[in-house]
């Protein structure tokens, strides 16, 4: 069986990872997915306290946190195509194009 | 699961209730409102939440409501009227700079008063779980609206989804360890539950550590600040002065209830990890901000050297220093949406709002250049103005308590900060203006802004003069939080 | 109870198998003769111009999108939610609780609606 | 190490898989046969005729077609991703099927041990199905982006447009259905509507026949079966996503597609039409006829109205389909959940 | 044999995880996100909450990663590094991610469950979906109803930027 150290360390170690890729990666769509990194690891942290403790709680949480981060992402990407657009609509060339 | 024991109390919720169903009402309107009155809605929005206000000190319940999700205490009724007076005063002054901006749009508002329900969530959040949905509805608000200012906007708000989402992954993970440890996500019975547990768990470091951490981006401290400039830059400016002065609000308001109700057990852990968080945030921001040439950055920087300030009176996890929090919030609402009124009318709407606009204010519009300077000696901190009254309370909590560095550091940053705050005056009065001339107002503008800009003004002075009363009342506020 | 889960895998562990197998019985046999006329892609028979990849495409499936993501959440309440109507001494109080919850995102979609996200036009 | 009884239903779970999943795999054989049969009989002609008795080894000699097909990879494309799509199509259709039941038990007399007739009874059976079905939108997704094609790209979008915007109707008519059963499980469900035909769901009224016809409307197009296969309109996308795939690769796809049509065949019966339930108590001088002969009609019927729809119905505009979607179906449901709720409640 | 399992998905998770922040394609990435978040799903039957790996599976893989593509196709994000001036300082980043992660690393290795179990043992987690509905509808009624505003918000706020261009 493993242990609440096993998962935590694996909940840890997605996070790391999540987060490094927020602060390293220039690439902004996959800071994204970094980000969805790192609530993944949290909701496996609190889905692993919420089996060892004995409680529905972290479970619980783990569906309002699945629902925030689906809604989060939804709001991010319409960022994301916010930016790109303007900058897009910025270029005067381009433009002409996409009228075509 | 019994439906009696989840004590379903609608009267807990009804301000809440009250301002939910004027966004949602504000929604439906939008629908039949056509695209050049949606000013109309601005107007409905702001008027309705002023109505409100009467109603958030008549319900007051101590019983934790909604199987202890909710609580209405006079703590949050305080945070409450904080948050209504602040955006009121946002919705307000956007009415004329959306329709400067051409930008003029129903989602505006009532995003706007969702980010207001958001912050009343957290105010009277009595559970993890609870603050966490609250101030993902705030958070989420925001990150809509620093958007909807067309050009920059977008790209501030990315700035800001990114590290926002990022904080509140880290004060997630920092709940799931204080779940972990405690076995619940209830403040109430954390609270009870920890003095049992052993302070030495590691699982405990991490939750006080990455809670902190979550918190610290969420009020913009020191070296979590990274978005608050680029955000404050990109959004609309009365976005800016709500985001300032309520979503911060709303961070100190759950701050102080999760680490002064639920974790006073640890006050030994976490009081120094936020006393250097404080201290170099008065700092970081009072040095940073004398170079910024835009106000709108220079104010951002401000905010977060009195964010610091405000962190004192959280650090000393007294009755004093909790009351002072909550007078520093009311007080720092006047005075910065009233600078941000004020910066949002002198600009040229072109979206620079350049420390130079200001120049030779006093000759064009001497009542502006008086508002303004007002704001600024209060944000600095000098009397008889209610700034100094807020810093003065939380420097006694903290003296008081015995943080004497902090206290000094505290008068270090403020003594710097006078320089910036002494510049726009300094701008305003002593030189002249050259350039273009401010486009004339229409007589509603001045109006409308006249109000707010009074309304701030006058409660930066009242609060000053006559502090006891207002203080009487956080006092009593806090009351609850250190009975338990 | 974790048996179940097991053949989840075991399933896909042989589909694809299968899969694969397939792909490489169809190799084994299969001539080959590429050419780069062939290896273009189709653009009904002329040739192809510019990058597909760089196309510029609605981006009104992207709202699709966003509409979906909202309304697979609100789904994904409604089936425990179904599950427990039964239980007589909850059942009035969980269906105004649903009630309400849906009549907000009702409302989001009104939105779309009104708002022409849903006119593909 | 585990013991003796697990390795035994381990092995049964294996045996299970293995003979659902041939199945599977060698059912589009008699399927294409039979559907431009049903075509040729539908548009007064004979259909496939040539290849043995009435054509019926017209489907061996596609498949060593398909077999011996040279498989084209463009040299534009994303290698890796274009090759592994027709699987991430594959995997998905015949992954549902770990929680789909074909009956109860059957008790075999060699190893005297009851066999359930599905590989598991989930407990989020439904939600199972749904979520994993849910992922075969990216083979279309990946295959169409891989192609590196304009066709393949616009085919995927629309393609994948369609099926998102049909799953939450799906998903609405079986939260409907679960309503009604109070469980999530495919066995619980089919459980609740034995007795008689007036226990089926479709008879539950008023609310059972829309929740039907939403379900239907909605996993028609999902499969993209006419009157919804606009992501394959030759007229205006060339063959829609996998324009650019051929031989083995693009007959997965295909395959993908059949075994989606025999599933949702499937679940139209589990979910509305009593699965295995025999529709009435037989007068006691007939044998009963057993459970699983009544599940197989049940399913070939649907089966072949799927075909007959196909031959019957013209192609439905693509606004017009998007609006049918979240314009019709989505409020409708929204609206029968309520109702459904309040017979229930 | 769980633990088996459990180091099989773990490192299938480890790895893609990383190959999702280093590859240069995002479609790749998202490819191995969507790999990434399967093994999360199988975790949480581990964790015997079969019930959330079907919505991880439902909401993560089956409706946010298409987001994600969609994001990707419409924006022909596929070649094209969009760059942003935020991460100037990448290295320390990284370096203070490490740092960072052997503190936690430590302080996670020695903690250990202190606080009173609850009642939810593993046979009362078998019917996953009724347990998670009692609790989700009756105790959870306020988050509930809070998120159902975040939704409303997510998808208001969604389709006004993406459709604010449009009216331009």
């Amino acid at each position: 069986m493993p242990t609440i150290t096993h998962y935590l360390a694996l909940s840890l170690i997605l996070f790391t990872i999540g987060l490094a890729g927020v602060l390293i990666r220039r690439n902004i769509i996959i800071v994204l997915m970094s980000l969805e990194l790192i609530f993944n690891s949290v909701n496996i942290s609190l889905a692993a306290f919420s089996y060892f403790l004995q409680s529905i709680n972290g479970v619980v949480f783990v569906i309002f946190s699945i629902t925030v981060a689906a809604a989060e992402v939804a709001i991010g990407l319409a960022l994301l195509v916010t930016v790109y657009r303007t900058r897009r609509a910025v270029n005067v060339d381009e433009l002409n194009e996409m009228k075509g | 699961m019994n439906l009696a024991s989840l004590n379903i109390n609608i009267y807990s919720l009804l301000p809440l209730l009250m301002v939910v169903g004027l966004a949602l009402f504000v929604l439906v309107l939008d629908f039949f409102i056509p695209r050049g009155g949606k000013r109309a809605l601005g107007y409905v929005s702001a008027l309705g939440l002023v109505c409100i206000l009467p109603f958030v000190p008549m319900f007051i319940e101590t019983v934790p409501s909604y199987a202890g999700f909710v609580i209405a205490d006079t703590y949050s009724a305080f945070f409450n009227v904080v948050f209504l007076v602040s955006s009121a005063f946002a919705i307000f002054i956007s009415i004329d700079y959306l329709r400067r901006l051409g930008s003029e749009s129903g989602e505006y508002y009532y995003i706007m008063l969702f980010a207001t329900a958001g912050m009343m969530i957290m105010a009277s959040a009595n559970d993890l779980i609870g603050l966490y949905v609250g101030l993902e509805l705030m958070s989420m608000s925001f990150y809509i609206l620093v958007a909807l200012r067309p050009g920059k906007g977008a790209e501030g708000a990315l700035k800001y989804f990114v590290l926002g989402a990022m904080s509140s992954g880290i004060l997630l993970y920092g709940i799931s360890f204080a779940y972990g440890f405690s076995g619940t996500t209830n403040v109430n019975e954390m609270a009870a539950i920890v003095y049992r547990l052993p302070d030495n768990n590691t699982y405990l470091y991490l939750a006080l550590a990455l809670i902190g951490a979550g918190f610290a981006f969420k009020i913009a401290a020191f070296p979590f600040h990274v978005w608050s400039p680029d955000a404050y830059e990109g959004a609309p400016t009365p976005v800016t002065a709500l985001l300032s002065v309520g979503s911060k609000a709303a961070a100190f308001a759950v701050f102080l209830r999760v680490f002064a109700v639920a974790l006073p057990a640890f006050h030994g852990q976490w009081s120094d990890m936020l006393w250097v968080i404080s201290a170099a945030t008065m700092i970081f921001g009072s040095v940073v901000a004398i170079p910024q040439k835009n106000i709108i950055r220079m104010l951002a920087y401000s905010s977060i050297a009195h964010a610091g300030v405000i962190l004192m009176g959280i650090v000393v996890n007294s009755s004093a220093g909790a009351s002072a929090v909550l007078y520093y919030s009311l007080v720092y609402a006047f005075m910065n949406v009233g600078a941000f009124t004020v910066a949002a009318l002198a600009s040229r709407g072109d979206g620079g709002e350049q420390l130079t606009d200001l120049r030779g204010l006093a000759s064009r519009r001497p009542w502006l250049a008086f508002f303004m300077a007002l704001f600024m000696v209060s944000l600095a901190g000098i009397p008889p103005t209610a700034g100094f009254m807020a810093k003065f309370f939380v420097l006694a909590s903290a003296v008081h308590a015995g943080y004497y560095w902090l206290a000094v550091i505290a008068v270090i940053s403020t003594a710097i900060a006078l320089f910036f705050y002494a510049r726009v005056i300094f701008y305003m009065y002593m030189r002249d203006y050259e350039g273009a001339e401010l486009p004339e107002r229409s007589l509603f503008t001045c109006v409308t802004y006249g109000v707010v800009l009074i309304l701030t003004a006058v409660g930066t002075l009242a609060l000053g003069v006559y502090p006891s009363a207002i203080l009487d009342i956080a006092v009593r506020a806090v009351g609850p939080l250190f009975t338990i | 109870m974790l048996i179940s889960y097991l053949a989840v895998l075991i399933i896909i562990g042989f589909v694809s198998l299968l899969g694969i197998g397939a792909l490489v019985a169809s190799y084994v046999m299969q001539p080959r003769n590429p050419y780069r006329e062939k290896l273009a892609p189709w653009e009904c028979g002329m040739e192809p111009i510019g990058e597909a990849n760089r196309g510029k495409f609605r981006i009104h499936f992207f709202i699709i999108a966003i509409l979906f993501i909202v309304f697979d959440v609100e789904t994904l309440f409604l089936f425990p939610w179904a599950a427990i109507l039964n239980d007589k001494s909850l059942s009035l109080f969980v269906f105004v609780e649903m009630i309400i919850f849906v009549a907000v995102l009702a409302l989001g979609l009104v939105y779309a609606w009104v708002k022409g996200a849903l006119d593909w036009i | 190490m585990p013991d003796v009884t697990t390795l035994i239903e381990v092995l049964l779970i294996v045996i299970k898989v293995v003979v659902i999943a041939m199945i599977l795999f060698s059912l589009p054989m008699p399927l294409t046969w039979l559907e431009r049969k049903v075509a040729g009989h539908i548009q007064v002609r004979l259909g496939p005729w040539r290849v043995g008795p009435h054509g019926i080894l017209q489907a061996v000699a596609d498949a060593i077609k398909l077999m011996l097909k040279e498989d084209i990879t463009p040299d534009k494309a994303d290698k890796f991703l274009f090759r592994l799509a027709p699987l991430l199509a594959l995997v998905p259709a015949f992954a549902v099927f770990v929680t789909i039941p074909f009956g109860e038990s059957i008790s075999i007399p060699f190893i005297e041990r009851d066999v359930t007739l599905y590989i598991a009874d989930m407990n989020v059976g439904i939600l199972y199905i749904l979520a994993i079905a849910g992922l075969g939108i990216y083979g279309v997704i990946l295959g169409g982006w891989a192609s590196n094609s304009k066709y393949s790209l616009l085919g995927a979008l629309r393609s994948s447009a369609q099926m998102i915007s049909y799953e939450i109707a799906i998903s609405f008519a079986a939260i409907g259905v679960v309503m009604i059963a109070n469980s999530l499980s495919l066995v619980d469900i089919v459980g609740a509507q034995s007795g008689s035909i007036l226990n089926w769901n479709i008879l539950y009224l008023p609310v059972g026949p829309v929740w039907f016809a939403i379900f239907l409307i909605a996993s028609l197009a999902e499969i993209n079966r006419i009157p919804f296969d606009l992501p394959e309109d030759e007229g205006t996308l060339g063959a829609g996503f996998h324009t650019e795939y051929s031989g083995m690769r693009f007959s997965l796809f295909m395959l993908a597609e059949y075994v989606a049509m025999v599933t949702v065949s499937i679940l139209c019966v589990l979910l509305f039409f009593g699965g295995w339930n025999a529709p009435f108590d037989m007068p006691l001088p007939i044998p009963p006829i057993p459970a699983i002969f009544w599940f197989i009609g049940k399913v070939s019927a649907f089966i072949y109205f799927f075909m007959w729809l196909r031959f019957t119905l013209p192609r439905y505009r693509y606004d017009q389909l998007m609006t049918l979607g979240w314009k019709v179906l989505i409020p409708i449901s929204l609206v029968n959940i309520l109702v459904t709720g309040y017979m229930r409640i | 044999m769980e633990q088996l399992f459990f180091y099989i998905f773990s490192i299938v998770a480890i790895v893609s995880a990383i190959l999702v922040v280093s590859v240069r394609n995002p479609v790749h990435s998202a490819l191995y996100l969507i790999i990434c978040f399967l093994q999360v799903a199988a975790m949480f039957v581990l964790l015997r909450s079969p019930f959330l790996a079907a919505v991880q599976v439902f909401i993560y893989v089956g409706a946010v990663m298409v987001l994600f593509l969609f994001a990707v196709m419409v924006l022909d994000l596929g070649k094209e590094r969009l760059k942003d001036s935020m991460h100037s300082q990448s290295i320390l980043g990284g370096a203070l991610a490490i740092v960072l992660f052997f503190i936690a690393f430590y302080l996670v290795y020695n903690g250990d469950i202190v606080a009173p179990l609850g009642a939810y043992t593993e046979t009362a987690l078998m019917k996953n979906t009724e347990v998670i509905g009692a609790a989700l509808y009756t105790k959870y009624i306020y988050p509930f109803e809070v998120v159902s505003l975040i939704l409303l918000v997510a998808l208001v706020g969604a389709i006004t930027l993406v459709m604010r261009h449009k009216d331009n």
